[in-house]
């Protein structure tokens, strides 16, 4: 059997080698001695030019790799989020003590690894680049999460992310095994045919094969029953990564659970569409209610990052080209509230040197209205409140659940949204009330890389209020993803 | 000058008058805002005149205008303007609520003196015989209400006028809420009227009525109860008579004018008004005259026992103000409308007297501590008996001829009317009774004290006066007639005011005299055509019989007070002894106080303290508690389930998958 | 023209955030009288003709047919008038007291987004538009109470603040469903492109199954805002703690969006719930109305009084507007501004009684008339308005909501009109307890300044001026009310 | 033999990895029975690939090989990392973060 070499496009591959260099380029740093300050300049850099790279392939769809990775809208869209993500946690590292102590080219290395990953599980579309791109960008993350060598949680939240993690990715690939037999295919088109031809339908393997696969990637993107990591790994990690995990593992997340559930596994939406719709409600209460009397910020977002994510799988539920197109809003949406809010959280804990306490914030809205509005808007925006564009995010996914005839999730978003008032306005009633004491000033980075931060959190502010109020740009942005998976009704 | 813009101006002058004073109230010398209060009332009576004769002008049957300036609320078919009805009745209710009015203006400006509430009392006074005109000038069921209103919010502000004195403005707020609920029977009237009629104007509503309804048809009874609720709250009849008595913490000229010659005599105007829906409902007007006749014994009994002067008084407004219902109930207008008349002229004329007597007693009002007052107070002495002579229908007073022509015409309708009748004559001898009751314990006899001291000093005494209520101190910084009193001797303008009254309450009774002068039937006889009742005209040769037994019980029943209070004083306390269970009922007013407090004013706050204090703290506060400390305790089991156990967490997600799996097994398979 | 009388305040608003914090209140009372000036113009202006004269329509989001489009019918039109007009004693009430104790800016700011929000409510005419304001309204009233609202001892009141949003964004956060259900219903009936526009989705009409459940979603939300008895929840604790001028706009006019709601997007689109549904809310409204009444006259605290006696009157809207009849919903609409011009002043008096007796308990006061004769006539006039005396402009759309009550069930009215005795009742014991009876030694009774006549008095005018010609209302208001009305009586 | 013998083993292999991460509180053990699963997850591709006689399968399993050992060489990097800071190598222990 001779080898023919699959025909690669490189134009398409492109942005995945600029990764690929930055990635090389912050390793060989890593050992470069006094060279090593220009490690953090690169990343941004290289992050910077495949951003740049993507966006100048928008609006095309095409194979790279024969087959086994999808260029098209809905990858272009999720990695360009990736990106500012990665670029936006690159900045919070600067200052983080535990990226300095771990070396921080290797910190970024890691960093820039995990974003590598992302990208390429965007464009997966084959079960194998599927199972490595999902671990290039997870193994990573669990060394980063064990970088923080001072204190002692976060080595135990990188034990606890990479046990449960890679319990995970075997039962995912347990689940890959049993689909791959049903199918007798790996690419995610041949699956579809595969299953649609032949008639095993009611076929217990392919059903146990989706299973495994729904749970391996419910516990990716945090959904309860498998959500239980979220809290404990979010507030052990360092803050920086812990921003590029809440935001970014969802994206990527979302993306494969989007590509594969709604082109590999689109025959059998009317089976697993109940049994996710379960999990969004089981999620959308656990997350709520875990978070309702949290001290700890940090775990009270990851709290909350589980209920949004029981929001966003409605997205997949409704199994509609409106639906991911709401999916892609609301984790833009996501993206700028969160990141706003951790900017916040960044500075306070780099410049006042606070712990991660709610309480810490108290009273910064008299003294201190830089760090104050961003939060507000944050929280205000996670609850869907107008103006903001968390508002219009949710909108977007009641009218494709109710369009879709899942109108009693659509109920329960609203009810979610209801008793998330109660921690997230807690938040900004101490933001906004009662004295602070006068800051302390810890051995923080330099003024001028702080005002950076704070000038991120600013402008995710500005724009989850300009979105809220015009979502016009925003909402074309995201209708990329939609059109993207072609075969969907809708 | 048409006789409408006639009677529009009957309406300016008082709300002039009473704007002009309450806003130049600091610019106005002092004193002044009598002169104007008066002159306003002057000029509408004169007014008055001018309608009068615009109507006379006009040919009998067409004695009715109607005009109307804008139109007040119009939606959907619902069409009321802001118009006036002037026909006989209403001229004839606006010349004796002016001429009285001003008499009694006159009165109070010497009488309220040395107020220090001087220009806000003529103020509210204006307002009042404003809303009165209002009220009895309305072409439709809404004005009517509009003006029934103000008329019970001024006499709200004229009893609480001494704010100051916590018992006057408890009295206000009885008053105010048993009007309150007189108006809300009119307004379910008007309600019931506009739905099945479709209209709210008198003429209109009157010529529909009779095609609409069929006699006695439950839907015309229920519109006549319902007006008749609030005619009985307004003329204080049975069961809402309670709040008459209190009214009295409002000084003299107040009472005088209002609650006895114009805002208690709305409910009989009203029952006269709308006689057509009343001769549609039998059943209706025999209530009113029911009720009409109870309300006069009733009183009659109080009046007899009570020992404070002006309550006495007050009852006995009562009581004649039930004989005019039972003459509108039965049928008898002209006979109710003229007594009316007289009786306004006669019972301002006795406050009039008792606000002289009080100040001479130092604002002391009970009529035990009076002795001797004849020789102190010539001149009141004689209004007082002139008041009571015509009162107590003394044969050729004005009382005589009013109060007997009902009687006869209740006689005549024969059947069960006439033991109305002869409840009627037991009532007038209860009234001769109690009238010179007063008379006889008062005037005659040695001088007391006070009335010692105005005849050798010949000036009024007068003490630290405690409200005899509760004991608490007067305020005379804000009224309570200040430091000085005033009698009807020493102040000519009280004296104007009651001269031409007494004169009226002897002569007035000539204009009606049967079979000579039937000068108000004839002059109200285009109100009441087209009523078969009001054709009915006792022969001449039995209202003269009427006349006269009415005469022989009138002078009876002050032969039997002479006896009582003058030749054997024993009597009385031995009767109080005899008949003591009987005494206790009258004295304390039949009870009727306490029953309404028990029956109506308890439950109802016990009603509030239920809802304030269960109610709102359980359910409206546990739908919003019960939800927060639910979602509190779920929130509480989520974060335990958190035990930060590695395989804690990794048997829940190994169980979680064999659910996943399972579920989707079953399902599918 | 009505996009400029929607976003003056809020520029204003911003205005005030720019000025020293000492003058703040200049653009915001410059702000407000604008916009009462442009409302009058518009009011002047509008003539039931032809309602399409000041309509305005952009898309906003195509895809899901929402569009930025305001427009003013009979309905609105002196709803608007009224927010205009209640703003501008508040704002006039706060700048007097120089409120906002070192945060002037941001509470000026807030208090003109609130206006804006309001006024966005009542000219909305599409759906998603009218949820979006609806929402928004509280969200400034939310940082007025909890960043300025005292409790009576002084502490800041985090707590009941946050009931109350939470309580009220319950009900406004369904309602943003059933509304998006509404679109696709209506979409669904008719086949047509999905639209929000009301007058549209009033011609669609939508499933008469949807309409049930639907309608108790629109429904419980409006209850929460008016609110009506049982969802009286979280009023209680919001009156106690908030700030005089933000209470007196919030108390007169946001509960008006809620009834408002009701007459502008549920009965029309939902004819046939409305009429199955009729009676139960009937006895909703009673209920709240006795509820109201007879808490009011228990309580002791100046502002509970106002508030219950609002859940009452508000009661009585709602009687009126689901008498589903012609004079009962003109009566209602009649009566929603007749109880905005009352609650304004009535509660910048409380502010008055409490800086003369120094608490606002009726237990230890009295006697304020005695030299103060202005301050009490100006009172007098308010609390005969407030128990609807004959002859004040209250009094007509009660006789009139009684009338159209009479329709449909003659128990339900006279059980009302307890509620009006009721209504006397409180309203004097408010007023006797307050300036008559003897002063008692602690508070002094002083005449009412000139500059706080001005602020009360205009109002106090309106109520007269419509006291003696109601028409002026009832005239314009009269068959933008009625079409609402048919279409729900045709189908009965 | 038929498939299903391959895919019970495979089956089995999986329950005794879980299993093993369930009881065993050592992180060590805990990631030799990770490896277990994930071995379970390869012959189960293994025995479907020769099913089909596609090449795929087997290119997967290789792949998959490699990514276990990454995950296992970052794993004992992390126990290493927590041996050297005096953390006690005991799952049950390390429950700093919960609630």
């Amino acid at each position: 059997m001779t080898f023919q070499p699959p025909e690669i496009d490189y134009w398409a591959l492109s942005p995945v080698i600029a990764l690929v260099f930055g990635l090389a380029l912050t390793v060989v740093l890593a050992v470069a001695g006094r060279l090593a300050r220009i490690a953090p300049a690169a990343a941004i850099l290289s992050m910077v030019v495949a951003g740049g790279l993507l966006i100048g392939q928008w609006g095309e769809s095409k194979d790279v790799i024969g087959g086994t990775l999808e260029l098209d809208g809905l990858s272009i869209t999720f990695s360009l989020l990736i990106l500012l993500a990665g670029i936006v946690a690159v900045l919070f590292s600067l200052g983080d003590p535990a990226a300095r102590e771990a070396g921080r080219p290797d910190f970024l290395a890691l960093l820039l690894g995990s974003v590598l990953g992302m990208v390429l599980l965007t464009q997966a579309n084959n079960l194998v680049t599927f199972f490595i791109a999902l671990e290039l960008f997870s193994i990573p993350l669990y060394a980063l999460c064990g970088t923080d060598l001072r204190r002692e949680d976060s080595l135990e939240s990188g034990l606890k992310y990479l046990i449960i993690g890679s319990l995970g990715s075997a039962t995912l690939l347990f689940g890959m095994a049993f689909v791959y037999g049903a199918s007798g295919a790996t690419g995610f088109e041949q699956i579809a045919d595969g299953l649609s031809s032949s008639d095993l339908l009611g076929d217990p393997i392919i059903l146990t094969g989706v299973g495994l696969v729904t749970v391996g990637l419910a516990f990716k993107v945090s959904l309860a029953p498998f959500h239980q990591w979220t809290p404990d790994v979010y507030q052990g990690a360092p803050t920086a990564v812990t921003a590029f995990m809440a935001v970014a593992t969802k994206l990527a997340g979302f993306a494969v659970f989007a590509r594969f559930f709604l082109t590999a596994l689109e025959p059998l939406a009317d089976e697993w569409d109940v049994i996710l719709a379960a999990i969004a409600a089981i999620s959308i209460v656990v997350g709520n209610l875990g978070a309702i009397s949290q001290d700890s910020l940090k775990r009270m977002l990851g709290y909350s990052g589980i209920a949004q994510a029981g929001y966003m799988v409605g997205g997949i539920v409704v199994a509609s080209t409106e639906g991911v197109e709401a999916l892609s809003f609301y984790l833009a949406a996501y993206l700028a509230l969160n990141l706003g809010t951790f900017a916040v959280l960044v500075v306070r804990e780099q410049r006042d040197g606070s712990d991660d306490s709610i309480e810490s914030l108290r009273g910064i809205g008299r003294r201190d209205r830089a760090l104050a509005w961003p939060i507000t808007i944050g929280m205000l925006g996670l609850i869907g409140l107008p103006p903001t564009v968390g508002f219009l995010g949710k909108l977007y996914l009641i009218t494709a659940l109710v369009d879709g005839g899942w109108t009693w999730l659509g109920i329960l978003i609203v009810l979610g949204s209801m008793a998330s008032l109660a921690y997230y306005l807690r938040v900004v009633g101490t933001v906004w009330s009662g004295e602070t004491e006068s800051p302390g000033h810890a051995p923080g980075p330099s003024s001028r890389l702080l005002g950076l931060i704070v000038g991120v959190g600013i402008v995710f502010a500005v724009l989850s209020i300009g979105f809220g109020i015009l979502p016009d740009p925003l909402y074309d942005f995201a209708a990329q993803a939609g059109e993207a998976i072609g075969s969907l009704p809708g | 000058m048409t006789t409408a813009s006639w009677a529009w101006l009957v309406l300016l002058f008082p709300l002039l008058g009473s704007m002009v004073i309450a806003f130049g109230f600091r610019r106005l010398p002092d004193r002044t805002a009598g002169i104007i209060g008066s002159t306003a009332i002057g000029l509408a009576f004169i007014a008055g005149i001018g309608t009068l004769l615009g109507l006379l002008s006009e040919p009998s049957e067409s004695r009715h205008v109607a005009s109307s300036l804008w139109e007040y609320a119009g939606v959907g078919d619902l069409r009321v303007d802001l118009g006036i009805f002037v026909d006989p009745l209403a001229v004839f209710m606006v010349l004796v609520v002016t001429g009285v009015s001003f008499l009694i203006h006159v009165y109070s400006t010497a009488y309220m003196e040395s107020d220090q509430g001087y220009s806000r009392f003529f103020s509210y006074l204006n307002f009042f015989v404003f809303s009165m005109l209002l009220l009895v000038l309305a072409g439709n069921f809404v004005l009517l209400i509009i003006g029934w209103a103000f008329v019970g919010f001024a006499s709200y502000a004229l009893i609480s006028f001494w704010y100051r004195r916590t018992t006057a403005t408890a009295a206000g707020m009885k008053a105010f809420v048993i009007n309150v609920v007189g108006d809300i029977g009119l307004v379910l009237a008007a309600i019931l009227i506009f739905r099945e009629l479709g209209v709210l104007d008198y003429e209109a509503v009157f010529d529909a009525a009779p095609k609409v309804f069929s006699t006695d048809q439950w839907t015309v009874v229920a519109i006549c109860l319902l007006l008749l609720v609030g005619a009985f709250a307004k003329s204080a009849q049975l069961p809402f008579h309670t709040w008459l008595a209190d009214a009295m913490e409002g000084p003299t000229p107040v009472s005088s004018l209002i609650h006895a010659a114009t805002m208690v005599t709305a409910g009989v105007y009203l029952v006269a008004r709308t006689w057509p829906l009343f001769e549609l409902a039998p059943a209706a007007a025999n209530v009113a005259a029911i009720v009409g006749v109870v309300t006069l014994l009733v009183a009659g009994t109080i009046a007899l026992v009570v020992t404070d002067l002006k309550r006495i008084i007050a009852y006995s407004t009562m009581s004649q103000i039930g004989y005019m219902f039972l003459a509108v109930g039965i049928g008898a207008y002209s006979a109710g409308m003229f007594h009316l008349m007289t009786h306004a002229f006669f019972k301002a004329l006795l406050f009039m007297a008792a606000g002289s007597i009080i100040a001479v007693m130092a604002n002391d009002q009970n009529i035990d501590r009076m002795r001797g007052l004849g020789k102190a107070l010539p001149f009141t002495a004689a209004m007082l008996v002139i008041g009571s002579l015509a009162l107590s229908g003394f044969p050729f007073t004005s009382g005589w001829f009013s109060k007997d022509e009902i009687l006869d015409f209740a006689l005549y309708r024969g059947g069960w009317y006439t033991i109305l009748a002869i409840a009627g004559y037991v009532g007038a001898f209860m009234t001769a009774l109690y009238a010179f009751r007063i008379v006889f314990r008062i005037l005659p006899g040695r001088p007391c004290p006070e009335a010692e001291e105005l005849i050798e000093t010949g000036h009024v005494a007068h003490g630290e006066a405690v409200n005899p209520a509760n004991g608490q101190p007067e305020d005379y910084e804000v009224g309570y007639p200040g430091k000085e009193h005033h009698i009807a001797e020493q102040s000519p303008g009280m004296r104007f005011g009651m001269l031409p009254l007494g004169v009226l309450a002897l002569i007035a009774g000539f204009l009606q005299v049967p079979g000579v002068t039937e000068v108000v039937t004839k002059f109200l006889e285009p109100t009441f055509e087209g009523s078969s009742l009001a054709a009915i005209h006792p022969p001449v040769s039995k209202a003269w019989l009427g006349l006269l037994n009415g005469g022989v019980i009138a002078v009876v029943g002050i032969a039997f007070a002479w006896v009582f209070w003058v030749r054997r004083p024993a009597i009385p306390g031995s009767l109080r002894q005899k008949f003591h269970p009987l005494y206790e009922l009258f004295v304390h007013k039949w009870y009727f106080d306490e029953l309404i407090h028990a029956v109506i004013v308890r439950p109802v706050l016990a009603f509030g303290d239920f809802c304030n204090r269960v109610v709102e703290p359980f359910v409206v506060g546990g739908i919003v508690t019960g939800t927060t400390s639910l979602v509190r305790s779920a929130g509480a089991l989520v974060r335990d389930l958190q035990s930060g156990m590695i395989r804690a967490y990794a048997s829940l997600m190994v169980v979680g998958a064999i659910a996943v799996v399972l579920f989707l097994l079953l399902r599918g398979g | 023209m009505l996009s400029i009388l929607l976003w003056l305040p809020l520029v204003f608003g911003i205005v005030a955030l720019l000025v020293p914090a000492a003058r703040a209140w200049v653009p915001a009372l410059a702000g407000t009288a604008l916009t009462l000036v442009l409302a009058a113009v518009v009011a002047v202006g509008f003539d039931p003709g032809d309602p399409g004269r000041y309509a305005e329509s952009v898309s906003w989001i195509p895809e899901l047919g929402i569009s930025y489009s305001l427009a003013i019918d009979g309905l609105s039109v002196f709803l608007v008038l009224l927010t205009a007009l209640a703003w501008v004693p508040a704002v006039a009430f706060a700048a007097s007291r120089n409120a906002g104790d070192g945060r002037e800016r941001l509470f000026y700011f807030m208090l003109l987004l609130g206006e804006t929000a309001t006024l966005g409510a009542f000219l909305a005419s599409d759906l998603i538009l009218f949820v979006l304001f609806f929402d928004l309204m509280i969200v400034p009233f939310y940082f007025l109470f909890g960043l300025w609202g005292r409790t009576r001892d002084g502490a800041t009141a985090g707590g009941a603040t946050t009931k109350m949003i939470i309580y009220t964004l319950v009900g406004s956060l369904l309602m943003l469903v059933a509304a998006v259900a509404v679109g696709f219903s209506a979409e669904e009936v008719s086949g047509k492109p999905i639209s929000y526009s009301i007058p549209e989705l009033i011609a669609r009409g939508i499933g008469e199954s949807d309409q049930y459940w639907l309608f108790w979603l629109f429904a419980l939300a409006f209850f929460i805002k008016m609110p009506l008895f049982p969802f009286n929840g979280w009023m209680p604790d919001a009156y106690r703690v908030a700030p005089l001028p933000a209470l007196a706009v919030f108390s007169a006019v946001l509960s008006k969006v809620g009834a408002y709601g009701f007459l502008r997007v549920v009965l029309p689109v939902m004819p046939d719930a409305a009429e199955l549904f009729q009676t139960a809310i009937l006895i909703f409204a009673v209920v709240s109305i006795i509820y109201g009444s007879a808490i009011a006259f228990t309580k002791i605290d100046l502002r509970m009084i106002i508030g219950f006696s609002s859940v009452a009157q508000l009661g009585f809207i709602t009687l009126g507007i689901f008498a589903l009849d012609e004079t009962g919903a003109n009566g209602a609409l009649f009566q929603m501004i007749n109880h905005g011009l009352v609650v304004v002043p009535a509660i910048l008096i409380v502010g008055l009684i409490a800086e003369r007796t120094g608490s606002e308990d009726l237990g230890p006061m009295g006697g304020l008339a005695k030299n103060a004769p202005i301050f009490a006539v100006i009172f007098l006039i308010v609390t005969m308005a407030t128990l609807a005396i004959p002859g004040s402009p209250n009094f007509i759309g009660e006789f009139l909501i009684l009338n159209g009550t009479f329709q449909v069930s003659v128990a339900i009215a006279i059980v009302a009109s307890v509620g009006v005795a009721l209504a006397a009742y409180y309203a004097l014991r408010m007023y006797q307890r307050t300036m008559q009876n003897p002063l008692p030694p602690g508070s002094d009774s002083r005449e009412i300044s000139l500059r706080d006549a001005l602020i009360i008095v205009p109002m106090v005018l309106v109520l007269v001026i419509l006291a003696f010609a109601p028409q002026i209302v009832l005239g314009e208001t009269g068959d933008a009310v009625s079409a609402v009305v048919e279409k729900v009586g045709q189908l009965g | 033999m038929s498939i299903e013998w391959y895919l019970v083993l495979a089956a089995l292999l999986f329950a005794i990895g879980a299993g093993g991460i369930l009881v065993r509180r050592n992180p060590v053990v805990i990631l030799l029975c990770l490896e277990l699963m994930l071995s379970a997850g390869a012959l189960a591709i293994l025995s479907f690939s020769r099913m089909l006689g596609d090449g795929d399968g087997q290119v997967f399993v290789l792949i998959v090989l490699v990514v276990a050992a990454c995950e296992v060489v970052v794993g004992l990097g992390l126990v290493v990392a927590m041996f050297r800071r005096r953390i006690p190598l005991d799952v049950d222990e390390t429950t700093e973060l919960r609630g």
